[in-house]
């Protein structure tokens, strides 16, 4: 199985989304970085392995993991049932929030004041399906991955977005004048590592590593330094 | 290989791909018709243009022709929105597609101009033909008409190109596949199905230049000249 | 002056080269003038020149009232008064016969197309080609393109037609077939100037027989005239030539 | 805010080098692969014809993207996981690439004159003797200038390897947008880069075409 | 059985137009035979059939001991056996006059290089043209490729050498020059059918002339017989070509 595999080949491969800030990124000299980078960082060193960062997108994260090209994907992969039939996921890591947010000038109150709106996501992530089936009404505009679509949002191509708190930081950032504000919180949804189904052995094994860190604190330090608040109480017991 | 292939998932989905193609589609026909226009002016400013506007045309197809179209999707998109400009993605990818196809197509036509012997010119002219009938009647319609087969190509390829706007929230088909396959996590299957999708279109493409190559061009309609 | 066209000291050089070198001649209404001479003895350019086709360096050309020396010259104007045929026909290959022909009375004349094609029918009659309206170039033989291209510029009621060894890329029975037809234009009153190396035709037809050498006009006379040259170049060109 | 630096470009240039290397693989790759379609495409029996034509149809009627795709997960569904990116992307463009030159190089192929067949033929040559000896020689002058054109087709469809996580020169640039966020300067820069490779290819092959026909006048 | 060549009742088509209608005829070692005939009643159609470039539909061919006709035919070994030689020359342009020479020995009988470069000198010699040999094809006159078109046969040692029209894309100092070649072949033992326009050529050197017409053989006879034609179509044919 994988884990006999990794010992093998004597590295682990997690895929990382490095267009998605603030979880995967590259800071000023080009290096991968992010809440991501650091939890795989963590994980990787606990279970005793070097690791190798697999880049993906959030529509081919699920393919990189079913093909084997990745053992582990840390992409902010929430965990949502229709994911379950197809993957395998460890004990959470992080939260995120699928928001909805537009600037001071646009009135949302709720959801039906989203009707005939267009509304910037990522194609393929669950904030898109999120918001899709429940914005019902409004014109879904998708980008490939969140760079773009943050990139969207500074250049005013989009003015609503579906996405996480943590893009709307990374938008707000290079556009001060008109910043965004959270209208819609759409859903709270844990995230975790995905994993091939089957792959037991390695689960248990980054779910012990994952309670230790909470538990010590670590993943909790890593998050908050990345999205400038601290993790649920109820995951950090 | 232990892959079982599974294309019944991808069943419910078949509104989603035909709008997919219905876009392509449109896409490609907009941009068609408009880098055809586009091409051919500047085919022809290029061929008999002042100084300014020869080095103007020569410039930018020299320029399309060497970068890749993706990179010039983004300078449009991305581009006219830091001018202040916020026009749909349907919109920034037909006008990169224009601005793209247009540049191929202005170097087939005037290939197709260069062929058309001086001789036609003369003879037009001292039949009394004013310049831009000149140009209408006796230079380019046999150019284009000796083209033809040249630039059906190109917008077949331009058809095909036209999955490169995915990338920025156009929702043409490569798009519907991206988004298919990331909730049925069933990649494989979605790329057969859309590949053989473009390879049905590119037959569509092809046929439907084919017909309206018979209705436009009359003589080789009667002479039996092949397309 | 009755004059339809009048040469007077034309100049003309490709580079280097000295093509024309003072040409002076006329040619009165309905007059037929044959041009001769030898290969590169500046024929075409002359003709050419009286249509405009070139500029010229020096001298005065005029025709049908047209000052054509002149840079001011309407030139759309000018070609509404000159018809010409070329050797090489120069028909519109993606045209047929009678497209070809309805083209400039339409585009230049404003005719309808009923007006238009009802003309065509009538010049192509004149040249014998009534069943060859709808043909296309490829079609038609070498004779009948070079009739369709005569037709093509009667159509515009020239009141000269210039014409530059329009046989001369034909065999012996066609250009049989396109001489008749210059000779019934003749015959009609048609003022006609034509570089032709058809010296039976020349003397046959022409009432005044211009030969060129070297640029210049050597000698000029009746059809007669080459009988009984006057100068050693056109007894050796007659010589040689027949 | 950081804004464009060095740092960025010498970034995109080292980016620059991976387009490049992707581009040798892919034109080599594809030199090899469109070669062999060629010789099916001239073949004399109908059903190797039959079959080049087929996959030069296919080739030529699918995206880039799509093909992409498809290699990028296909290979690794039937049992290749650990090919990195790169091995993908450059079967996916000599893919592209074979489609294309193999009916660049049939044009040359029959535009040599049967008469040269048939020569070769009467003087006994196997059909292998008569390919290598006669034909490929005088197609090969013919070729030269299409095949540069093609190749700054390849080099600027590496781009599309970035949708398959294939850092080379766009993604690089999209990289970099990520962290600094000036789309317009970036991409300009990027397309310069582009243009850089390309109009040299571009420039030799429309001169060699010219001397060719002066050749045939 | 002494005939080198043999046809018996040949017929072959081209779509719908049948192009040999049963034609027989013989050829004996050593023998000259001329077909002469006009443009289109099948010459170069039944010298391709020897030659096994086209496949006849039915009769006999048998050529050196080959069955021509046999579907299951080596055609590389006829082909050791017969040379061929075209009015268009087809040199290979990419190669000089001697390589030209050389690539059929090296290739099919596998001479050395050396080897090879010493009989292309000898051929060359024959045809007179040892100067030439660095020459490429479009530094060669007419004449002189046709001559190293004739040598590069040569070098194959054929036993029959087949000549379609070699000369008429000459002038008549160049064919002078092919023609002279052709006859020192015939003095010097090769047997040779030629397909040739030059009546006073085949007259000169042929033993045999076949006159073919409509796809048929109409008469066969020693080269006087064109002096005393016996069909009303050869007296016709004579009377024009000569
Ligand atoms: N466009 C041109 N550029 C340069 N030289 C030219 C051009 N046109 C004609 N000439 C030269 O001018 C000279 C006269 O040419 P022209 O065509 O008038 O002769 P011509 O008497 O009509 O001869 P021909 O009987 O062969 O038609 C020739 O030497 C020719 O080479
Ligand atoms: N490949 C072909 N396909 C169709 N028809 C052909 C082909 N080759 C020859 N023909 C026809 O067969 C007839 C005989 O041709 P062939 O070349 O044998 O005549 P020929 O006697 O050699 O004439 P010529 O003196 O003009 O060379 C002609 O009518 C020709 O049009
Ligand atoms: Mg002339
Ligand atoms: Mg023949």
């Amino acid at each position: 199985d994988t884990l006999d595999e990794i010992k093998k080949r004597g590295k682990i491969l997690i895929a990382v989304d490095l267009g998605s800030p603030p979880f995967g990124m590259n800071d000023a000299n080009m290096q991968p970085t992010g809440s991501d980078v650091e939890s795989a960082k963590l994980i990787a060193a606990d279970l005793g392995f070097p690791l190798e960062i697999v880049q993906v997108t959030s529509p081919n994260r699920i393919p990189f993991l079913l093909t084997g090209k990745a053992d582990l994907v840390m992409a902010s992969f929430s965990v949502t049932d229709e994911r379950k039939k197809v993957i395998d996921f460890s004990d959470p890591y992080g939260v995120i929030q699928i928001v909805v947010a537009a600037p001071k000038s646009v009135a949302v109150k709720d959801l039906k004041d989203l009707v005939g709106k267009r509304l910037g996501t990522t194609r393929g992530s669950s904030n898109d399906k999120e918001a899709t089936t429940q914005a019902q009404g409004a014109e879904m505009v998708r980008y490939d991955d969140d760079a773009t679509l943050i990139t969207a949002l500074v250049s005013g191509q989009v003015n609503i977005m579906a996405s996480s708190p943590q893009v709307m930081a990374a938008v707000n950032a290079r556009r001060p004048n008109d910043p965004l504000e959270i209208k819609l919180v759409l859903k709270t949804n844990p995230y975790a590592a995905g994993l091939r189904k089957g792959d037991d052995a390695l689960r248990e094994a980054v779910n012990k590593v994952i309670a230790t860190n909470l538990k010590n604190g670590k993943l909790n330090e890593i998050y908050t330094r990345y999205n400038g608040t601290s993790l649920p109480e109820d995951m950090l017991k | 290989m232990t892959y079982q292939f599974d294309f019944a998932v991808l069943l419910p989905f078949w509104r989603e791909f035909a709008m997919g193609v219905w876009l392509t589609l449109q896409l490609s026909l907009i941009s068609t018709v408009l880098g055809f226009i586009l091409g051919t002016l500047c085919a022809i400013g290029r061929a008999d243009g002042p100084p300014w506007v020869k080095f103007l045309v020569a410039t930018y197809v020299e320029i399309i022709r060497n970068t890749p179209l993706l990179v010039q999707v983004f300078i449009v998109y991305f581009g006219i929105a830091t001018l202040g400009i916020h026009v749909s993605a349907n919109l920034a990818a037909v006008l990169a597609l224009v601005v793209n196809v247009g540049a191929y197509t202005s170097e087939i036509v005037r290939a197709g101009l260069e062929s058309i012997h001086k001789s036609q010119l003369e003879a037009a002219e001292c039949l009394g033909l004013s310049r831009p009938q000149t140009y209408w009647h006796v230079i380019v319609r046999p150019a284009i008409e000796r083209v033809y087969p040249a630039l059906t190509s190109q917008y077949v390829l331009l058809m095909l190109a036209s999955s490169i706007t995915s990338q920025i929230s156009a929702e043409e088909l490569t798009a519907v596949a991206n988004r298919i396959q990331s909730d049925t996590f069933r990649s494989f299957e979605t790329y057969i199905v859309v590949g053989v999708l473009y390879l049905a279109l590119s037959f569509v493409v092809r046929l439907a230049f084919w017909l309206f190559g018979l209705v436009v061009f009359v003589r080789r309609r009667k002479l039996g000249t092949a397309l | 002056m009755s004059a339809v066209v009048s040469l007077s000291n034309v100049h003309k050089s490709f580079g280097a080269v000295k093509v024309l070198d003072g040409v002076s001649f006329e040619v009165g209404r309905g007059e037929v003038a044959a041009v001769i001479g030898q290969s590169g003895s500046g024929k075409s350019t002359a003709l050419r020149c009286i249509n405009a086709l070139e500029t010229i360096e020096d001298g005065t050309i005029s025709v049908c009232g047209h000052a054509v020396h002149d840079r001011k010259l309407d030139k759309r104007e000018l070609r509404r008064d000159v018809g010409i045929v070329f050797q090489s026909y120069n028909l519109f290959p993606h045209l047929t016969a009678e497209q070809n022909i309805m083209l400039a009375p339409t585009c230049v004349k404003s005719l309808s197309k009923a007006k238009a094609r009802e003309l065509a029918r009538e010049v192509l009659a004149r040249v014998g080609l009534e069943a060859k309206a709808d043909h296309y170039p490829e079609q038609l033989s070498g004779g009948q393109q070079q009739r369709v291209a005569i037709a093509r510029s009667l159509a515009m009621q020239p009141k000269l037609m210039l014409f530059d060894e329009v046989t001369s890329a034909l065999d012996p029975q066609l250009t049989g077939e396109v001489l008749k037809v210059m000779e019934d234009l003749a015959r009609g009153g048609m003022t006609m100037i034509l570089v032709t190396h058809e010296m039976a035709f020349a003397r046959k037809v022409a009432s005044k027989v211009i030969y060129m050498h070297k640029g210049k006009v050597w000698e000029t006379g009746p059809g007669a005239m080459l009988e009984n040259p006057q100068t050693e170049e056109l007894k050796a060109f007659v010589g040689s030539g027949l | 805010m950081p804004t464009f630096t060095l740092t960025h470009f010498e970034f995109l240039c080292w980016a620059a080098l991976w387009t490049v290397g992707l581009s040798a693989i892919a034109f080599v790759g594809g030199g090899i692969v469109g070669f062999l379609v060629a010789l099916a495409r001239v073949s004399p029996s109908p059903v190797v014809r039959g079959i080049a034509i087929g996959y030069i149809q296919i080739v030529q009627g699918t995206p880039l993207l799509i093909l992409l795709f498809l290699f990028y997960f296909g290979i690794a569904i039937v049992g290749f996981k650990e090919v990195p990116a790169i091995l993908s992307a450059g079967l996916g463009l000599t893919i592209y690439a074979s489609g294309f030159l193999a009916e660049i190089w049939r044009g040359c192929i029959e535009s040599v004159p049967k008469t040269q067949w048939e020569a070769a033929e009467c003087l006994s040559l196997s059909r292998w003797q008569r390919m290598t000896k006669v034909v490929l020689p005088q197609a090969m002058r013919i070729a030269t200038a299409p095949t540069v054109g093609f190749l700054v087709q390849i080099v600027k469809n590496t781009s599309l390897a970035s949708v398959v996580g294939f850092i080379e020169l766009s993604q690089a640039g999209k990289l970099v947008n990520n962290s600094i966020f000036e789309p317009f300067t970036i991409f300009i820069v990027v397309a310069s880069i582009y243009f850089v490779l390309c109009y040299p290819l571009s420039t030799w092959s429309r001169s060699l075409e010219r001397k060719l026909n002066v050749g045939r006048r």
